[in-house]
C-alpha cells in the first residue's frame, strides 16, 4: 500500500493530528478526563489505560509524558478554566470534553472567559485554546449524552466551531484548530469515530471557515454537517431516481461559516434542504436557512426547507432513537415537496 | 461516628432484617449478571454501568429508609433502584428499550427513576444528583413531611463543583438529605488516589460543618448501622451527613471497559471480601442459616429475572409518535 | 385614580404576581441570591434588605418568612438544582438567576435535568419550576452581564420560554409560568423594570405560546421580543413618514413560538424583519426567519430580513453598547431595502 | 502557619517596603474615593464594586509578587490591579469608556486586564477566576518560569463549584498557585455566617490537602507575611495555598447599594481598625515616619488621580468600528 492509499480511522487521524502538532510544537499539552487513564500508575506499568472514553489519545501520553498529557479529576468547569488560563499565558491546550451534553457544567469558561477574553482586554489577550468534544445521537446513550449543541457554540462570538464529516477532514480541521489563535471548538461526532478514509500522513491543515462541495448537482442543494453529510449524499443518490440532480454542501465550519459557498450554491439551484441532527428551534439549521432566505431569496423557486431532529429529548430505545435522526427518507420526502 | 448529638445505638440488624439485605442483594447481583449474560449472548444490544461488588452499600443505605424517602442515584444506578423497591420487570423492559419500561423505554440504563418510589433517578450527569436531593429535602422540610434524602454519588464525583454546592447548601438549610459516596476507588479509569486531593471524601465533611463517617462498603451490617445513624439525625432534623461507604467495582467502568487501569491482584482482593460471602458467613455463624436456605435465595432471585426477561422481551418496543409525547405536560 | 387607571412598573407587577400566587398556594416558594438579603439577621431587624439585586422581590420574605423566601449561597448550580428536586416531589418554586450570563455555571440543572426529567421518567416526573433571569444589555454592564441567550433555552425541548415586553405581560406571562406544570424560564430585560403601565389589580394569566399585535399595518411585519417590540414600533412610527404601513409582533413566548399570529401576519404583508438584540448567529432572529422562509414563503414579496447584535461581546464603553443594541433607524434603514 | 515545611522565617518587611505599602494602599483609596466622587458629581456615569476598606489584602498580597507572577482577579478588582501596577491612567480612561482604556473601553470595572503586567483580569463570573489562575501556574510549572498564579476571591465566592474545583486541581497538580480570600464578610447581602457552613474559609483547606492560613486582612504587615511565606511555598514547588484575609468593604456591594443588611456600629467598628491608620500608627511608632511624610504621600496619589482623571478625560471614545474588532485574532 503506498502512502496516497493510506486508510485509517477518524480516532486515528483525531490521534495523529495531536501527535504531530505537539512534536512540533512543546507548547501545545492535552488535558481532559482520563485523557490518558491509570494515572499516577505508571511505575505499576498501567499508564495510558483508556487514550480517552473513545481511545483518540492512545499512546499520546506514552510518547509525550504526563507533565503534556494529563488527566484530570471530574472537574470541567475547574480543567476547563485551567485550559483558558493557560491558553492566555503561552501554552496552546487541547482540552477534551467527553460529551458536549456536559456543557451544562462548564459553559462558562468557554462563554464568558475564552470567547470574550480577547475583546475584553481590549486586544491585550488571546487564548489559542482548542476544545474537543463528542456530539451527536446513535450509541444508544439517551438524553443525556447525545445532543448536538453546536448551535450554542455558534451562538457565541469569539468561538469558532468546526464541525468535520470524516477523517480526513477530522485531521486537517483539528491540526488548523490547534494553531489557530482563538477558542476553537471541535465538535466531533461519535459515529464516525472508526469510520475510515484516506487520509496523508503527513500533517496538513484544512482552513477553518471553509465548507466543500461534497457532490456537485443543478436541481438542488442539500446542506448538511457531521453525520448529515452522509445522509445528504445518500439522499443525494436516492433523489436520482427522481430525476433530481443534488448538490451537496458539507458545512465542516460553523463559525466562521462559509457563506459564500452556500450561496453560490442555492443561487444555482435556487432550492435548498438544510439537514442538521440538532433541535429544530434556534439551531444550525435555522441559521443557515435564514443565510439563503435573505441573501439568495431572488434566486429561490421554493421555501427553505430544513430536516431536522424533533422538539423532544433524545431517547433510548433503538427504534426511536433511529427514528429521532434525521434519516436519507426524511431529506427526500422533504426535498421533493420542491417539486 | 462524629455526628452532632449522640443518637439513640443504631438498632443491630434482625436476622430477618439480614435475610432482607441478603435478597436484596441477591437480586442486585442476579440483575446485574443477568444485564451482562443478555448483552453476552448477543439478547440485548448496549452497555451499562454494572454496579456488581457494590451491592452492600445499595441494600445497607436503602435498608435504612422508610419506604416515601427520596434517593437521588447516578449513572450506576441499577442497585439503588432495586433496593429502592423499582420493580425489576419494568427496568428489565427498560434496558431493553420497551414501552412497559420504567421510562417507556425513553430513559434506558442511566435514566431508570420511579418517582412513585421515592427513586427520583439515576442520572448520567455526574453530580447532578446531590443539588436535587437537597431539593427533595427541601420539600420534606417545608412540608414537614418527615421524609429524608438520600443522594448516590462516587468517589470521583466529589471532585466536581455540585458536590460542593449541595454539600454547603443542604448544611446551610439544615436539610434533612444523607450523601452517601460509594467510593469504589475509581472514577472511570481514574484512580481516587490521583484525583482526589485528600486522604478520604468523608474528610472533607468539615468544610460543610457536617459529620462525616466512614462505612466497611463490603460489610452490609456495617453500612446499615452507619446509614441508620446518619439517616435518623436527618430525620431528626438535625442537618445532613456526608456517608462514605468503601467499595469496589468488579467490572469495568461500562460492561465492555478492559479495566487495563488496575492489577488483577487488586481485583482479587476486593473479591475475597464480596459483601454476599461475608454476609452468608455471618448468618450462617450467628444466625444458624444453612447454606440451602441461602442458595433458595439466590434461586429465587435468578426465576425472578427469568421472569422479568420474559416480560421485557414480550412488552412492545415505543410506538414511534412516543417520540414527541412527554416533553411537555401541556403544550398549548 | 380607579383600578383601571393604576399604573406600576414591571418590577411592581413581578412582585405582585409572586406574591399573589404565594398567596394563593402554599406550595409556590421563592428562592437565589440575596431575594431577600441579610440572611440571618431577621433579628435584627435587618432583614429583607434587598429584595433581589433588582429589587423586585421586596417584602415578599416579610410577608412569608424566610421558609418560603429563601436566600442562597452563591452556588448556582447547587440551588437550581435544588429546585428542580423541589419541584419533582410537590413544591412549585420560583428560582432567580440573578443574570442570564451566569447560566454558564449552571446550564445544566435546567437543560439535563428540568426539561428533560418528564421525558427521562416516560412521564412520571413532572418539574413545575420558574426561573426567572435578567437578560439583555443598556445598563454599562459590558460582556458578561448582558447578553440575552433566550435562544439557548429555546433550543432545550422541554423547557418553555416567556420575555414579556411591558409590566402587563410581565405579571400575566409570570402568574401562567407559575401556574404551569412545566419548566418556564422567564426572561426579564433590565430595561423595562422601570417602565410604567397600566397592570390589573388582580391576578391574571396571559397565556403561554401566544404572540401579540402591538400595531396592526398591511405593508410589513416587524417582529419582536423583549426591547425590540419597542424598538420596532418607533421604526413604524417612523416609517409611516417612508409612506409604509408596518404591523408589529410582539412575540412575549419563545417556546412554545405562536407560529400562526406570524405567519398569518407575513402572509398579508409580504415583508418581514425580525428585530433581535441577540447574537446574529443560531439565535432567535434566525429562527423566527427560518419558519417564515419556509411556511410563508409563497406569500413573500422580498428577503427575510434581520436586524440583531453584532456578532461581537457586549462592548462596555457607552457610545459602542448604544450601536450594538438594534435601533429604531436599524431597523428603518433594512426594512427600506424591502421596497 | 500550617505549611507543610517549615520555610524561612518570612522577613520582616523594611521601613523602605512599609512606605512602598503605604503609597499602594493610599493609591487604592484614592483612585476609589476618586471615582466615587466622579459619579457622584455626575462627571462619569455608571458603578463599580468598590475596595475601600481591604486595600491592605491588594497591596500586602501584590507586594509578594514579582512583577512577572500571575494575578486573578474578581468584580472588586480595582485594588488588585493598581497594586499589581497597572497604570492608574489606563484604569481610569478605562472606566470612562475611553479608547485609551487597558481594554479600549470595551471592557469597563469588571474586566480591567493587563496582561503585561500579569494581570489576567477582573472576572464579573464570581469564582471564575480560580481556574484561570490554575491554568496560569500550570504554565508556570510547566515552562519552569519561576512564576506564581494569585487568585483574589471572595467569601462568597467560596460557596461555588469552581473554588472547589480548581482549589482540588491545585492540590493534585501539586501548582504554584496562592487563594486569596478576601472575606469581607459578604456576599452582596449575604452575611458570611449564613451562607458559608465552615467558620472561616481557610478551615476548607484541609478539604484539599493544602495548608490553610487566616491573615488580619486590616494589617498589611500581617497579610504580607503571610502571603510571602504561601508564595515563596508555592514557588518552591510545594504546593497552593489558601489564604483568608479578614476585612471589609466600607461602601455597599456597589456604589449606590445602600448596604441595609448591616448596622452602622458594625461599619464604624471596622473603620477604626482602618488599613492606613494602622499602618500610619505603625510608621510612626517603629520607623519614625511623621504625619507630615504621610501627607505628602497620599498628597501625591492625589495628584495622580488628577492626571488621571486628566487624560482620560482627554482621551477619545473608541471610534465605532471598534464593535467589531479584537473578537477573533484572526477571522479568515
Ligand atoms: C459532568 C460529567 N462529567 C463526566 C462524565 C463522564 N463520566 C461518567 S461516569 C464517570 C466516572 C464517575 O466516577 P465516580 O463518581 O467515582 O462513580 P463510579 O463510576 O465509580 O460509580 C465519568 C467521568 C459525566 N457523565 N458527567
Ligand atoms: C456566577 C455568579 N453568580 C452571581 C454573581 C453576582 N454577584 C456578583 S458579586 C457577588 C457577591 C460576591 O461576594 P464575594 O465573593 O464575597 O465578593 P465581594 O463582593 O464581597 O468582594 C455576586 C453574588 C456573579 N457575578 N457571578
Ligand atoms: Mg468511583
Ligand atoms: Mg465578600
Amino acid at each position: 500500500m503506498t502512502a496516497e492509499e493510506r486508510v485509517i480511522t477518524t480516532r486515528e487521524a483525531i490521534n495523529e493530528a495531536i501527535r504531530d502538532e505537539m512534536r512540533r510544537d512543546s507548547s501545545v499539552i492535552l488535558l481532559g478526563e482520563d485523557v490518558a487513564g491509570g494515572a499516577g500508575r505508571e511505575a505499576e506499568g498501567l499508564a495510558d489505560a483508556w487514550g480517552g472514553a473513545f481511545a483518540e489519545y492512545k499512546g499520546l501520553q506514552t510518547e509525550f509524558g504526563s507533565e503534556r498529557v494529563l488527566d484530570t479529576p471530574i472537574s470541567e468547569i475547574g480543567y476547563l478554566g485551567a485550559a483558558v488560563g493557560a491558553a492566555a499565558t503561552g501554552l496552546r491546550p487541547v482540552a477534551e470534553l467527553m460529551f458536549v451534553d456536559f456543557i451544562g457544567v462548564c459553559l462558562d469558561p468557554m462563554m464568558n472567559q475564552a470567547a470574550f477574553l480577547r475583546f475584553m482586554s481590549g486586544g491585550r489577550a488571546k487564548v489559542p485554546l482548542t476544545l474537543i468534544t463528542h456530539i451527536g445521537a446513535g450509541i444508544g446513550m439517551a438524553a443525556q449524552h447525545s445532543k448536538m449543541l453546536y448551535s450554542f457554540f455558534t451562538h457565541i462570538p469569539g468561538l469558532k466551531v468546526v464541525v468535520p464529516s470524516s477523517a480526513y477532514y477530522a485531521k486537517g480541521l483539528l491540526t488548523a484548530a490547534i494553531r489557530d489563535d482563538d477558542p476553537v471548538v471541535f465538535c466531533i461526532h461519535k459515529l464516525l469515530l472508526g469510520k475510515q478514509q484516506h487520509v496523508p500522513d503527513e500533517a496538513y491543515e484544512f482552513p477553518i471557515g471553509q465548507a466543500r462541495i461534497a457532490r456537485e448537482g443543478n436541481d438542488l442543494t442539500l446542506i448538511g454537517a457531521a453525520l448529515t453529510t452522509a445522509t445528504c449524499m445518500e439522499a443525494a443518490e436516492v433523489l436520482v431516481a427522481d430525476g433530481v440532480d443534488s448538490e451537496v454542501i458539507d458545512l465542516l465550519s460553523l463559525s466562521p461559516l462559509d457563506e459564500e459557498t452556500v450561496l453560490a450554491s442555492v443561487r444555482r439551484t435556487g432550492r435548498v434542504v438544510v439537514v442538521d441532527e440538532g433541535f429544530p428551534r434556534c439551531g444550525l439549521a435555522t441559521d443557515v436557512a435564514s443565510l439563503v432566505a435573505d441573501k439568495a431569496f431572488d434566486h429561490l423557486d421554493g421555501p427553505v426547507k430544513k430536516v431536522t431532529a424533533p422538539h423532544a429529548p433524545v431517547p433510548f430505545s433503538r427504534s426511536l432513537e433511529t427514528a429521532f435522526m434525521p434519516s436519507a427518507t426524511d431529506v427526500r420526502e422533504v426535498a421533493l415537496q420542491l417539486f | 461516628m462524629s455526628m452532632a448529638k449522640a443518637r439513640q445505638p443504631s438498632p443491630q440488624p434482625s436476622r430477618k432484617q439480614l435475610l432482607e439485605f441478603y435478597e436484596s442483594m441477591a437480586l442486585i447481583r442476579a440483575f446485574e449478571e443477568r444485564f451482562v449474560a443478555l448483552v453476552t449472548q448477543g439478547k440485548l444490544v448496549g452497555t451499562g454501568h454494572l454496579c456488581v461488588g457494590q451491592e452492600a452499600v445499595a441494600a445497607g443505605v436503602c435498608g435504612a429508609l422508610e419506604e416515601d424517602d427520596y434517593v437521588t442515584s447516578t449513572h450506576r444506578g441499577h442497585g439503588h433502584c432495586l433496593a429502592k423497591g423499582v420493580d425489576p420487570n419494568e427496568m428489565m423492559a427498560e434496558l431493553f428499550g420497551k414501552t412497559t419500561g420504567t421510562s417507556k423505554g425513553k430513559g434506558g440504563s442511566m435514566h431508570i427513576a420511579d418517582f412513585r418510589k421515592g427513586m427520583l433517578g439515576a442520572n448520567g450527569i455526574v453530580g447532578a444528583g446531590m443539588p436535587i436531593a437537597c431539593g427533595a429535602g427541601l420539600t420534606a422540610k417545608l412540608t414537614k413531611s418527615g421524609r429524608v434524602a438520600v443522594s448516590f454519588f462516587g468517589d470521583g464525583a466529589a471532585n466536581i463543583g455540585s458536590f460542593h454546592e449541595a454539600l454547603n447548601l443542604a448544611s446551610v438549610w439544615n436539610l434533612p438529605v444523607v450523601f452517601v459516596c460509594e467510593n469504589n476507588r475509581y472514577g472511570e479509569a481514574t484512580p481516587v488516589e490521583y484525583a482526589l486531593a485528600a486522604d478520604h471524601v468523608a474528610d472533607r465533611a468539615v468544610a460543610y460543618r457536617m459529620p462525616g463517617v466512614i462505612a466497611d462498603g463490603q460489610d452490609v451490617v456495617d453500612v446499615y448501622a452507619k446509614a441508620r445513624e446518619a439517616v435518623d439525625h436527618a430525620r431528626a432534623g438535625e442537618g445532613p451527613v456526608l456517608l462514605e461507604c468503601e467499595t469496589y467495582r468488579y467490572y469495568g467502568h461500562f460492561l465492555g471497559d478492559a479495566a487495563g487501569y488496575r492489577t488483577a491482584e487488586e481485583v482479587e482482593s476486593f473479591r475475597s471480601r464480596d459483601c454476599l460471602i461475608l454476609l452468608a458467613e455471618r448468618l450462617r455463624r450467628d444466625h444458624e442459616v444453612g447454606e440451602n436456605q441461602l442458595d433458595g435465595i439466590r434461586a429465587e432471585m435468578e426465576a425472578r429475572l427469568d421472569e422479568a426477561f420474559a416480560f421485557a422481551e414480550a412488552s412492545d418496543d415505543p410506538a414511534l409518535d412516543e417520540l414527541t409525547t412527554d416533553v411537555y405536560v401541556s403544550y398549548p
